[in-house]
């Protein structure tokens, strides 16, 4: 049945993360020396904090130590951290996606035993996919609607060594490789028809990581180079892994992490606009009591009711495919949706924020030029909108790639 | 109708667009990568741009400026906005001021300030009209003896005592004069209680205080004014004690060209902004291929570019029409409706000029970051809804 | 638990009314000579027909004969039959709701029992409100978070005699007039507080209906003259059938039924264009083929979907005003929000899916001139989106008005 | 620069708000109720305009017009368009195919047709492009011998024997002369294949179809042209044998300013409808009550009524500034970028001045409906995609 209630779980943790938000996050991430984007440094306390209470194995199954949570709750979680701050949902966000991945879904059971506990042990310890390579181009662009001229192919190759993998090549993108305990790698070995993974720790010999400076992506990523990167054979993870951590079995339908995060970001520059249109007083009333006020935050609640909306609807579609089958949903790209909708809405709702501060809407260490920043970061993300939409129209159009694997990489 | 250049106003165009293209680009990217916003500025361009008179143009001849109209202005404007819109504004700062001195300064006044502007090519001008929490309300005056300027200026014989601050002064930590308004009678609504003072820095009391630490605009200077018990000379009260609004803002700002000048100039950097992205997101589409061909194959690239160079050159019609009928002190509300006009275009443009350079991963490209920036700026001078309205007012005057 | 499975009626029922839009309505409602909006007619035997099915009591109660759909149900069913002809969504969801207010919620035993079994008896027996008047001014507009300095009050008056109400007046806009067997006539009984409702049915000496030319709104609407017209004393609602009708108790959270056929209009549109783009060749490939188009039919399915996201909300949330008190859902006018958002989503999918058909795009006989000038109407209706971006506004600075009875009046 | 109009150019303008106002005004609403497409037409007003010169303005002063420029010709659309839009069309219409009579005939046939056209009120001209299924096709030709028209051509001695279709075809119900395109060979690509003809009323085997039923536009009669062995002399063959598409597309349009006048005149069309919801918009704001109040009180209100002047003085600098580069024979992308925005600002500033004359329950004023309609008509012809990418082409040429 058709239910948009909440269950009291679902309420209860969205309650203790606002909370936490309130009382711990924004006092300290709205700092004004904090503000500035050239050294915005990520808030490592807080992220310990957050990792006690859970949130960074927010999805890991109840039985391996997580809190079992779905696609819907990961998402309420990371909006409303996000609500605070951008990056510490970013970090969090992204540990807890791929701790249900690579230990619910991926992992064997030595692999799990091997490096489940270091996970759950250390507070410090995040996960990293490193997929992406540079200089890569995973648009659809001018193959929208032919097959691409030529495949994808993964550089980052390992071969066998004795009992040992040797990984080579360069990452690029990976988001929370600075911090991260261990990374799944994708990898090219040679001879095999479709990439594979590797779980190679932080310590392996041969991996290093750059932090990037100043990068338009939340939380913190960096660049990975593999140079005779030496990991045991057991490293190796199954063979579907790859299409798990890409995305590749429905691209388009992934859990709208990203989207969620966009749209805390947008809730938090609209709440800080419509609590100032309640102080600050012009022409003898408030600023909430003149029309044009009103009528711009009123906007703003609108795209921002609806965009969460279609976040939640592909939170939810992600966990229930049987939803799309039996068609009470339908079978577009519901997440790719969601991106395109949430991070144009979020994008004027931070402007139009912005523009009801005044000169301190354009001011490096005020929060809203934080906002306007982070809203740009998220219409930029992925392949951007214009890609974005190339791939609702091949969807409508009924289209089908033979491979996916370039999409895959683009990701959401 | 003629839409001809002057060879005088071609020549300007030129010499700012030689200029803007030797000069100003090269060190425009490494001012805005400086983060503490008091050392982005660079008094080397300032220097260099002032010997070829871009400090000056506004000056009537008689002055020893250049007497340029406002069309020449315009056009350089853009010019330097092309290669770096905070230093272009850097520069037309002066103008807007130069062209208040000219219009409401008495002749002794203009005596005492005008050669010493004209002959130093590091003095800059300025005006502090916006407070730490008035800004909006100054911008629309009410008629409440409470609302308006808190700084304060109270006679004492040949001299009033300032007090108070200011605030987002643009020019304030580099500049060497500038106009102030503060309140000289609050028990009478602001329009009636308002005087506009002439103060020089290193006036005794006054002082700069923070540096603002804009988003965009990086190189050009914005910062907090504050005056204690500054004692400045009745010489220098510009027109009628109580008379400030009428001289610069509504109707005394049109027939002043002060506010006007405001107008043209926000329309006519955002139009260089514009002008940027254009070109540089043709040439990027023209060679940078994707799937083995030009990004310029796409239809999607070609409708956004289509866009881009439609409002772009829609906005510079306007532009070059208010300058027109500025020249001809035709004043009507084209002024303001090419101001907000510019807020809306500059960043619609601004934001297909990311989408087309868009996908790369998690890196931006540190031009389209920076105009994406600066055109950000507009939002909270020449689009936002008070800006509209006050222009909608001069529509039904 | 939040789920947006549907459920296997509201799945059949969805399939059955698509089915007869398909095999029925569409080859009629679309033909070229019905298509001119100068004299685009009921088309009567298919509202029998509808009827027959069930549709004009779709939101009755079971027990008293209807089908019981729940919002989320009509909503479904609406947006199917505006997908094939607004006008006919238009006249069965206005019956349907009034259907359930009326005999459901207002009514007493007696009234029941006099007018039930004709509503159930007469494919043809529509139901109309009559509560809108010439030239009241329903806007929020100047009034924008001050109190209004007047009260609106109804004109139309009923006084006693004898045993007879007679009530003068004259009301306009009202949907479903020219076809209604019974009214529900929105009253002033002089001393009463408040306002009263009173059936009066067609027949009644003394109303006229003059229906409306050409009028910009969906099915049928006219104008509604009372002139010492005499109905029984036992014609009288209670007292608070006046707020249910006016939908006074939940301002903007009415069930959505105005949003949903205005979804089926931009479906219709949509969907047409999507069709015509396989077909039509230019350039030597299919339109859907050519970037340009599948981007703006992209652009539709977003919107369009995420806009039924809205209006499913706000049709659940019409019927659980406890998941808003729990705080599953936002406390802001969900209907009023749905409204802006679809009217405008609507509107950019019926001009972009004209534009795909070139000249026939702006042919006043064929389809999409059709679906172009339902969406302005459906932007036009109300009292337009600037004034409920107002009432948004006001519920966001949470200024509570004394009275609503002005809002009430303007419907979503 | 200089915006001032030439005392000529003020006196058309002058002449055409003056007919717009009491001639068109009167009758617009009324011909735009009829139901009938082919009765919406009403030959009186054409005879007045025509004596006043509407008809013949562009026509060069040596064969009997009034060889008036680009300028004078783009004042005098946007006036009568103020008043009608599709009447305003029905005038200009004549003037597009007059340029390329002027630019494309010899003296032989200008002999022929110019006096006859010149003398006589109801002498209306129009072009058969569009065919039942190859709109965009043949405004984007390819190279493939399988696209292009479909009407065929076939040489029988000194005539040519005509056979198909035209549809959507401007004045086709009520011209005295057309130019048809049609495919003398179908074994070679569009442009080499498609030769342009001057094609009579009367002409035997050529007759009238259906008259399309437009939901905007109305007054402008557009209908079915069908060729059924229609004899056509050689002579009347303008410029050499497969030669149609340089001479009235791409860069042929341009030298001949047929298409350039065709974007021309779309946007100072539209520029038309704009005013005529500004003006109607602000003294609707300013005589109607809400509240108690004006509804210019309202802030809302202001900033849409900002945004309609601003978005409309924007297209009004644009559209004169495209004509004055006309005159001056300079030719660019801008005709066309004015066109495509002509299409945004139309349609963004009729969508407004319903918002403003809004809630009226289920009541639409009828002026505003039809506006509505009017602008929508832009949608296929001036903003869709393919007219977009092909002037983006323009730019990079």
């Amino acid at each position: 049945m058709y239910s948009l209630q909440l269950s009291p779980e679902q309420l209860e943790i969205r309650d203790t993360v606002r909370d936490f938000v309130t009382r711990e996050i924004k006092p300290v991430a709205l700092k004004a020396d904090r503000l500035d984007l050239c050294d915005r440094s990520l808030l490592t306390d807080l992220l310990d904090q957050a990792s006690q209470m859970g949130l960074r194995s927010l999805a890991l199954s109840e039985e391996r130590g997580g809190a079992g949570a779905d696609a819907l709750t990961s998402c309420i979680v990371t909006e409303e951290l996000a609500a605070g701050d951008a990056d510490i949902a970013a970090v969090l966000s992204e540990s807890s996606r791929l701790a249900h991945m690579l230990f619910d879904q991926c992992m064997n059971d030595a692999q799990r035993e091997a490096l489940l506990p270091k996970f759950l042990g250390g507070d410090r310890y995040h996960l990293a996919f490193a997929g992406c390579e540079p200089g890569t181009d995973t648009r659809l662009g001018v193959n929208y609607h032919r097959p691409a001229d030529t495949e994808v192919m993964v550089k980052t190759t390992a071969t066998k060594s004795g009992n040992d993998w040797i990984i080579n090549g360069v990452k690029d993108c990976v988001a929370n490789a600075p911090v991260a305990g261990l990374f799944a790698v994708l990898v090219q070995i040679p001879g095999r028809p479709a990439a594979s993974v590797l779980l190679v720790p932080a310590d392996a010999p041969g991996l290093s990581v750059r932090a990037h400076d100043n990068a338009w992506q939340h939380g913190t990523c960096g660049e990975v180079t593999l140079k005779d990167c030496r990991v045991p054979a057991g490293n190796l993870l199954g063979d579907d892994a790859a299409a798990v951590l890409t995305g590749t079995a429905a691209p388009g339908r992934g859990v709208p992490l990203a989207q969620a995060l966009n749209l805390g970001i947008g809730r938090a520059a609209y709440e800080a606009a419509l609590d100032y249109a309640h102080l600050r007083v012009q022409g003898g009333r408030p600023l909430i009591e003149h029309q044009a006020i009103g009528t711009k935050l009123a906007e703003a609640a609108i795209r921002l009711e609806v965009a969460r909306g279609a976040v939640w609807q592909a939170a939810w579609a992600s966990d229930h495919p049987e939803a799309i089958s039996d068609r009470s949903l339908s079978d577009l790209p519901l997440t790719t949706i969601a991106h395109v909708f949430t991070s144009e809405a979020v994008m004027k709702a931070a402007k139009d924020a912005a523009e009801i501060f005044g000169a301190m809407g354009v001011m490096r260490d005020m929060p809203l030029a934080k906002y306007v920043h982070d809203a740009r970061v998220c219409q930029h993300s992925g392949d951007g909108n214009t890609d974005a939409r190339l791939r609702v129209a091949e969807e409508i159009a009924g289209y089908r790639r033979a491979s996916k694997s370039a999409m895959a990489l683009a990701g959401e | 109708m003629d839409f001809n250049l002057s060879n005088e106003q071609r020549s300007w165009q030129m010499a700012a667009r030689k200029f803007a293209d030797e000069e100003i680009r090269p060190i425009s990217l490494e001012r805005d990568t400086i983060s503490t916003p008091r050392e982005t500025w660079d008094w080397d361009i300032i220097k260099k741009g002032s010997k070829l008179g871009f400090r000056t143009m506004a000056v009537p001849k008689e002055w020893g400026g250049h007497g340029t109209d406002f069309v020449t202005q315009a056009l350089v404007m853009t010019e330097l906005a092309k290669a770096d819109s905070a230093i272009s504004k850097a520069f037309s700062q002066n103008w807007k001021w130069s062209h208040l001195i000219s219009a409401t300064c008495t002749e002794e006044q203009k005596q005492r300030f005008l050669p010493g502007f004209v002959a130093d090519d590091t003095f800059l001008l300025g005006k502090g009209g916006t407070e730490p929490s008035a800004g909006s309300d100054n911008r629309m005056p009410i008629d409440d003896p409470k609302t308006g300027h808190k700084l304060k200026a109270e006679r004492k014989g040949d001299e009033w005592i300032l007090n108070g601050e200011k605030a987002f002064i643009a020019n304030a930590p580099v500049g060497k004069l500038f106009f102030i308004d503060a309140r000289t009678d609050s028990t009478v609504p602001p329009k009636q209680g308002t005087t506009l003072f002439l103060v020089p820095s290193g006036t005794p009391g006054f002082r700069i205080g923070k540096v603002f630490n804009k988003s965009g605009w990086r190189f050009y200077q914005n910062g907090e004014m504050i005056f204690e018990n500054a004692r400045v000379p009745h010489a220098n009260v510009v027109g009628d004690v109580g008379g400030a609004i009428r001289k610069t803002g509504g109707r005394g700002g049109e027939a002043t060209g002060g506010d006007l000048f405001g107008d043209l100039e926000l329309a006519a950097n955002a139009l260089g902004i514009c002008d940027d992205a254009c070109a540089t997101a043709l040439k990027f589409a023209k060679t940078t291929k994707q799937g083995g061909q030009l990004l310029w194959a796409q239809q999607n690239v070609q409708l956004q570019i289509n866009k881009m160079f439609m409002l772009t050159e829609a906005l510079r019609s306007f532009v070059m029409r208010v300058a027109w009928e500025h020249d001809m002190k035709i004043h009507s509300a084209n002024a303001g409706l090419a101001m907000n006009y510019s807020c809306d275009v500059g960043q619609e443009v601004t934001e297909l000029y990311m989408e087309i350079r868009g996908a790369d991963g998690c890196h931006m490209d540190h031009h389209t970051d920076k105009i994406l920036r600066d055109a950000f700026i507009w939002n909270h001078l020449a689009g936002d809804s008070v800006s509209r309205m006050k222009v909608t007012r001069r529509l039904a005057a």
